[in-house]
């Protein structure tokens, strides 16, 4: 199913938007969609939602012998799913090519090079038998960024995870316990990596603006993009910018400053999301799981609403003027709107084909509001309509209805 | 047959939710004198008349039964309004997406004055409000830009500018309902200009981006809220946007 | 079978060109060529900022006021009148596709050639049906560029007698920028030969054929006799060998390098070897300066 | 085992912010429009460049500017172990990056609807593969007469222990991370930059002045080349 | 391989010049194009070997690993073949494009390679039964013009001649396991024995009764058929493949065969001795691709 054409309309619109400072869900350049984090029943299962992206992660541990040429040294895989559910344009099995291999990429880098996780805390006996850790990412649904949250899912289910205990014998055997018999082990890790991905518009030649979080419209129409793996302590695990816009130097440090602050900020809630679940899974004896964690799109959006109907005034949040944005100056808030004095609606109603031209206050004169036919029924005249070349059709106005008896055949 | 048999009590008429199989009422041409007729989502046969969509059973004063469903996926109908967008030119055909499983062809003959010396000057990606006169399961539906009298009347491609996204079906059909005051109650801060597709898409141009960008979520308040509820909450969401 | 050691062959060495201060400056991408903006911007060169950069690495030259930069190697641009050689393609309804060695495809209309027999025929039904009979896939054709379409293709014409179909011969292709720039096209060498400079870089080395031959889209296939076939054989290594070492290829160094391959009594076959072809290159190139 | 020795040099005698001998040659082949060879130490490329020419499949065809394809392989014996397959994972990735430069430094608009490929083989591999093969496939399209906005020269920079080296081989990159950077020279503006393992934050913009450094040094080498080639070829074709 | 169609009047011209025994680039039927070589090329290979014919570029390299021996022969090492047609030979090898040709060649010369005559493989055994060496030889086609089997089948035997395996001792027993250590002397190494290693000669059969040696691309067009003909130096044939659609009478074919037995004894003195001199040349210095 192809992916449905971006009409040059919605793309000039939104370079034209970002260009004075606006975005679609009136989200400041540098500020993120909110991300709420949540754990399933078993250690390990965590999903992250981000706006509307939705991001499951699974983590499952087995005991395997060692490679040769690091014996005393646990395993690490990740491996990224792309589901045909995520969006109309990825096919079943097809893995969506070039997207996921990036993403793969840039999770590897990220988590396993980067050796946030002790290895050697995953032998059982060097050179015999080792834990190997595979972590599944499986993205529910793609609106864009799929790199930040599905990072953040598997640094959350990596964190969360406990593996079984373990009893070794003498000669080698390895026994695994229950969690009944003995407490699970947590994993340690020492460093949170996080992961921040930036969108660059370019409305002109040379200008270029950068958006945090992109949304899957806004990853359509930028030129270029910068992803960049960091943590809280100030390594950069990977940093990847594939091009399609030339950047100065400023720039990519600037972008690089916010992304440092911002890691700290998801560190944190991440940490809190693994320890608040951790003490509720302490408490009760049956952990409950995603029963009523999960958020629907339809909650989302009208917690969005509730919210932004709270904050009155339209200023850039204060999070976002303070980050300046690293392009150009400030792009100029949209000047005071005078509240529209002349209050005449100039959208009428009308019924179906009678038209009321409109006070010509705007450019074109062409009439607003064609409102078609109301209801659906197909009141289906039995003329045919004669397909010739210039094509003449029965004017079917509403009013002169006829009575027809309805035969099953067009019910269907 | 459908085995529960809930005649739903239509007098008070407030819409009665139902699921595809229920049971709607008997019909008999032949015993009853009265007429009635069955839109979208109803089924008349061997004398009962059945649900085939789950949503809210309507009923009009003119006695046309229909099931106002929840759909984001549109299904081309004849006489229906939509906007679409240009994939290809195909000799003199234009290929347009309407969101419908196949592409829609119009001809570049059925555009205001067009003839075959004038073309009118149509390029990949750009916006087409039509009407479908041809549309059912056999054939690829068939898109104009005049009506009978060769007249646009609003039709045809839409200017530059604008910005456009899409609601599900039920939402764009609430707004095209004429005695739905929503679009007057955005209409009494912003003034603007609105183009909405039976397809789910709907068109905005404002003078400012700001505005249009506030119209836009105004209108995608209609998704998650009720109509009353959403009446009551557009203008708040209207100031918070400019 | 000769085989040589690689290291033991002379390596590419630069050849001694006109020294002196008639070279023009040569220039890479990104340098900046003029700030004044009186300048109009020709090929191989973009404007930034109101300065006038190369966008190619080339030798800029100077045509009042005019400032393009012509890179040494480049696909064919196509220009309006040149003659060019090119190969059919495709057969499609009363139009050939040929390939020109350009970006794009060009296209020859049935309108545009001349038919056989006679100057003024309007093409009939009938001669639609016979395009294939015209020319085949894989025909070689020498044509007049006509236009230029707006999307870079070109428009061909075989409008007078002496465009047509090429007869039996041997097909060279160069980089068009190694063709030197000249009205006539077709020569025929004093040695016996023909051969057709293509401005699109396809050169064309055939026995001499009667005039008005080609427009008549018959092909004669009686054997060449031996010698002309020396001839050709020898004309054609001798192109191939100054286009190896980026020698301009006109009808002028062409006939000196054939003469000097013919003096130094080099077998035609031995012609390719890297050091033959070295001294035969060197030879020309002293003798074209004198 | 020391990567820097105390006196401040490398394994070869190199100093830190000092590149390794490249060595390049223009128009190996004459099948396709351009091709060129480079040589980086002992990181070896060859790329070959064919276009601008027709779409081979018309749904990717832009009307407006033409479509960058790049494809990057490797032969068997180019690193210490054998590479089982030529194009795999990471060869993908890389052609990826390539192509992402190139579409920031070709000037797509002079060649609408049509297609530019750019193929590049390693021959051999000792660090910053990268780099070798954005200088070679640029190489390649200057030979090829293609318009670009200016050179995209490339240069790796690593870190070993507080200290920032240029260049750097397998063996010396091992330790520490690998920065690539992109850059056109004479613009200044970096067209694409990539860092693998991870290095420290003040210490990244040490590593990446350094690599923008050499990626000026790797300017003036190709330029010399380039003008040199020029020089040879032009001699002969100015008697016109 | 690489499609170009030719004008019939082309295919004429080169149909009638083989007849006449004057090829288009003046060779005659059983000349050679020139061919370059060049061995040592890749210090990360163990032996590696470049081969020019006039343009088809092949760069053959071969690594040694060790591996267990397949369980019908204990005690003989392994040859392996793989070949990549890389994209810089023509566009249409971008992918999986060069597929087929890729694998004829390799069948081709595992045939070649597999009798024990040609290569005696029981001395690349280190345990009998548990461990032997297996040589990949990777074939890289970087350009194609004519002729592949034959630049192949050269450059296989130089690379191989050029391979230095290091040396491997036994170093005794411990729990069942015989243990071996190769030794880092870079110097310490052995040479395989390629004495006897064959190479292919391509043979294009032009008209009813005559077949042309190294056909170029044009040639291969109008030929139908080709015969590939193993030869080992000592004049035995090997192995014998046809190629393309067509019919060999038995009087072209067993003049081809004798033919090849010439042609080859000739060409493999000649390779030897080209081998030996590079040998012998002191602080030769490689030229690669510079």
């Amino acid at each position: 199913m192809k992916e449905t054409p971006l009409s040059t309309c919605e793309r000039t619109a939104l370079t034209d938007m970002v260009e004075c400072g606006l975005r679609h869900d009136r989200r400041g350049f540098l500020e993120a969609r909110d991300t709420t984090i949540s754990f399933g029943r078993e250690y390990g299962s965590c999903s992250v939602i981000l706006g509307e992206t939705r991001v499951l992660a699974q983590v499952t541990c087995e005991v395997v012998e060692p490679r040769a040429s690091r014996p005393s040294e646990g395993k690490l895989s990740i491996a990224v799913h792309l589901s045909p559910m995520a969006a109309p344009h990825l096919e079943p099995g097809g893995g969506g090519g070039s997207e996921v291999d990036a993403l793969q990429q840039v999770l590897e880098r990220n988590i396993k090079e980067s050796r946030c996780l002790d290895l050697e805390s995953l032998c059982i006996r060097a050179e015999e038998s080792v834990w190997q850790l595979r972590v599944d990412i499986t993205v529910l649904n793609h609106d864009g960024n799929l790199c930040d949250a599905s990072n953040m899912a598997a640094v959350a289910a990596l964190r969360h995870f406990h593996r079984p205990d373990v009893l070794v014998e003498e000669d080698g055997r390895v026994t695994v316990l229950s969690h009944a018999t003995s407490p699970p082990v947590p994993t340690f890790m020492r460093k949170v990596p996080v992961c921040v991905s930036y969108a660059l518009v370019c409305p002109q030649e040379d200008k270029c603006l950068v958006l945090m979080d992109p949304t899957h419209v806004e990853e359509r129409v930028m030129t270029g993009k910068l992803v960049a793996g960091l943590n809280p302590h100030g390594d950069i695990t990977s940093l990847v910018f594939p091009g399609r816009v030339a950047l100065k130097k400023e720039q990519i440090m600037k972008c690089l400053e916010h992304a440092f602050r911002r890691a700290k900020i998801i560190a944190e809630m991440v940490q809190q999301a693994v320890e608040d679940d951790l003490q509720t899974r302490a408490t009760e004896d049956r952990p409950s799981g995603f029963r009523d964690k999960l958020v629907s799109d339809e909650e989302y959006k009208r917690q969005r609403f509730t919210h932004l109907m709270a904050t009155k005034v339209l200023t850039l949040p204060t999070e976002s003027t303070e980050a300046a944005v690293p392009m150009e100056e400030e792009p100029s808030a949209p000047e005071e709107q005078d509240p529209a004095n002349e209050t005449t609606t100039n959208v009428t109603a009308t019924s179906t084909n009678g038209l009321v031209d409109t006070p010509d206050d705007l450019e074109e004169s062409r009439t607003t509001a064609v409102i078609a036919s109301v209801t659906k029924t197909c009141k289906n005249k039995k003329k045919k309509v004669k397909k010739t070349k210039d094509v003449k059709m029965e004017s079917d106005s509403e009013e002169e209805q006829q009575q027809t008896l309805l035969t099953s055949q067009d019910l269907q | 047959m459908g085995s529960n048999f809930r005649a739903p009590d239509m007098s008070e008429g407030d819409p009665t939710v139902v699921l595809p199989g229920d049971l709607i009422l008997e019909y008999d041409p032949e015993k009853t004198q009265d007429r009635i007729f069955l839109g979208p989502g109803l089924r008349w046969q061997d004398k009962t008349i059945t649900a085939t969509k789950c949503g809210l059973l309507r009923k009009t004063p003119k006695k046309i039964y229909f099931v106002d469903s929840q759909q984001k996926r549109y299904v081309p109908e004849k006489r229906d309004f939509v906007l679409g967008i240009i994939l290809k030119k195909r000799g003199d055909f234009y290929m347009i997406d309407i969101g419908a499983s196949m592409a829609a062809t119009i001809s570049y003959l059925s555009f205001e004055n067009a003839s075959k010396k004038t073309r009118t000057e149509l390029d990949v990606g750009d916006l087409i409000y039509g009407k479908l006169i041809v549309a059912n399961k056999h054939m690829d539906p068939e898109l104009v830009c005049i009506d009978s009298y060769d007249r646009a009347v609003g039709m045809g491609r839409l200017p530059d500018g604008g910005i456009l996204f899409t609601v599900p079906l039920h939402v764009a059909r609430l707004l095209i309902k004429p005695d739905n005051p929503f679009l007057h109650n955005i209409s009494k801060k912003v003034t603007y200009t609105i183009v909405v597709g039976l397809n789910g898409r709907v068109w905005v141009k404002t003078a400012r981006e700001g505005e249009m960008v506030a119209v836009m979520n105004a209108i995608l308040l209609l998704e998650v809220m009720s109509e009353e509820e959403a009446n009551k909450k557009v203008l708040k969401v209207l100031e918070s946007f400019i | 079978m000769d085989i040589e050691l690689a290291c033991e062959l002379p390596r590419v060495r630069a050849m001694v060109g006109p020294e002196g201060p008639q070279r023009p400056p040569l220039v890479t991408p990104g340098e900046i060529i003029t700030h004044d903006t009186s300048f109009m911007r020709g090929h191989g060169t973009y404007m930034e900022n109101n300065t006038q950069v190369a966008s190619v690495a080339g030798y800029i030259t100077r045509v009042n006021r005019l400032i393009t930069v012509t890179p040494l190697r480049q696909v064919y641009q196509g220009a309006i009148g040149d003659t060019i050689v090119g190969r059919i393609t495709k057969v499609q309804n009363n139009r050939w596709k040929v390939d020109v060695n350009s970006r794009l495809d060009a296209e020859l209309r049935l309108v545009n050639i001349q038919l056989p027999g006679g100057e003024q025929r309007r093409s009939s039904l009938e001669d639609e049906r016979g395009m294939r009979g015209l020319l085949r896939e894989g025909d070689l054709v020498c044509v007049e560029v006509q236009k230029i379409s707006n999307d870079g293709g070109l428009r061909l014409a075989a409008r007078s007698s002496k465009f047509g179909k090429l007869s039996q011969g041997t097909l060279l292709g160069v980089s068009p920028s190694l063709i030197v720039q000249d009205k006539q096209r077709m020569h025929d060498l004093p040695c016996g030969a023909r051969v057709v400079f293509g401005a699109n870089g396809y050169v064309y080395v055939s026995p001499t054929v009667p005039e008005e031959q080609a427009s008549t889209y018959t092909v004669n296939f009686e054997e060449v006799p031996v010698d002309v076939r020396k001839t050709i054989g020898r004309l054609r290594n001798c192109i191939k060998l100054l286009a190896h070492h980026t020698i301009m290829i006109s009808p002028t160094s062409v006939m000196t390098a054939y003469d000097i391959s013919i003096e130094q009594e080099f077998e035609i076959r031995d012609m390719l070897k890297p050091d033959v072809m070295q001294d035969v290159a060197i030879a020309t190139v002293q003798a074209m300066n004198e | 085992m020391e990567i820097i020795s105390p006196e401040g040099l490398r394994q070869d005698g190199r100093t830190p912010t000092c590149l390794r001998i490249i060595k390049c040659r223009l128009g190996l082949y004459d099948r396709p429009n351009g091709s060129a060879y480079i040589e980086m130490g002992n990181t070896k490329v060859l790329a070959a460049v064919y276009g601008p020419r027709e779409v081979r499949s018309k749904n990717k065809q832009n009307l407006d500017e033409c479509v960058i394809q790049c494809e990057m392989s490797r032969i068997a014996a180019c690193g210490g172990e054998r590479v089982r397959r030529a194009r795999d994972k990471r060869t993908r990735a890389l052609s990826h990056q390539i192509a992402g430069v190139f579409h920031a430094a070709i000037r797509k608009s002079k060649y609408p609807g049509s297609q530019i490929d750019i193929y590049v083989q390693v021959l051999q591999e000792d660090g910053g593969v990268m780099s070798a093969c954005v200088n070679a496939s640029t190489l390649a399209l200057i030979h090829a007469g293609v318009e670009l906005l200016d050179y995209v020269t490339s240069c790796t920079a690593s870190i070993n222990k507080q200290t920032a080296i240029l260049d750097a081989t397998n063996m010396e990159g091992q330790a520490g991370c690998e920065v690539t950077v992109s850059l056109l020279p004479n613009k200044g503006s970096i067209v694409s930059l990539d860092s693998s393992h991870t290095v420290h934050r003040d210490q990244f913009e040490a590593v990446m002045d350094l690599a923008t450094a050499g990626c000026q040094q790797v300017y003036q080498e190709l330029f010399s080349q380039v003008e040199a080639y020029l020089q040879d070829k032009h001699a002969i074709m100015s008697h016109r | 391989m690489v499609d170009i169609n030719l004008s019939d009047a082309e295919k004429c011209y080169i149909i009638d010049g083989v007849k006449l025994g004057i090829r288009v680039d003046g060779r005659d039927r059983l000349d050679y194009r020139h061919l370059e070589i060049e061995t040592g090329l890749v210090s990360t290979a163990n032996g590696s070997a470049r081969v020019r014919l006039d343009r088809t570029d092949v760069l053959i390299t071969v690594k040694m690993e060790m591996d267990r021996p397949s369980p019908d022969q204990p005690n003989q090492g392994r040859l392996r073949f793989f070949v990549n047609c890389s994209a810089n030979a023509a566009p249409e090898f971008e992918g999986r494009g060069g597929e087929d040709l890729a694998t004829t060649l390799s069948a081709m010369m595992d045939r070649l390679y597999s009798s024990p005559y040609t290569l005696d493989r029981s001395c690349l055994c280190v345990v009998p039964g548990k461990h032997v060496k297996v040589l990949y030889v990777d074939i890289e086609i970087l350009d194609c013009a004519g002729n592949l089997f034959d630049a192949v089948s050269i450059g296989v035997k130089a690379a191989l001649w050029a391979t230095h395996l290091p040396r491997i001792f036994v170093t005794g027993e411990d729990g069942g396991e015989l243990e071996f250590e190769v030794s880092d002397n870079p110097h310490d190494t052995e040479r395989i024995n390629v004495s006897n290693a064959p190479i292919l000669i391509t043979h294009l059969r032009i008209t009813e009764n005559l077949t042309i040696v190294d056909p170029t691309p044009e040639e291969e067009e109008c030929g139908p058929v080709q015969v590939v003909v193993g030869v080992t130096p000592s004049g035995l044939i090997t192995a014998l493949q046809q190629l393309g659609q067509g019919t060999f009478t038995t009087q072209t074919l067993s003049a081809a065969i004798k033919l090849t037995r010439e042609l080859g004894m000739k060409i493999h003195t000649h390779l030897t001795t080209k081998l030996r001199q590079e040998e012998s040349m002191q602080n030769r210095e490689i030229r690669g691709f510079l």
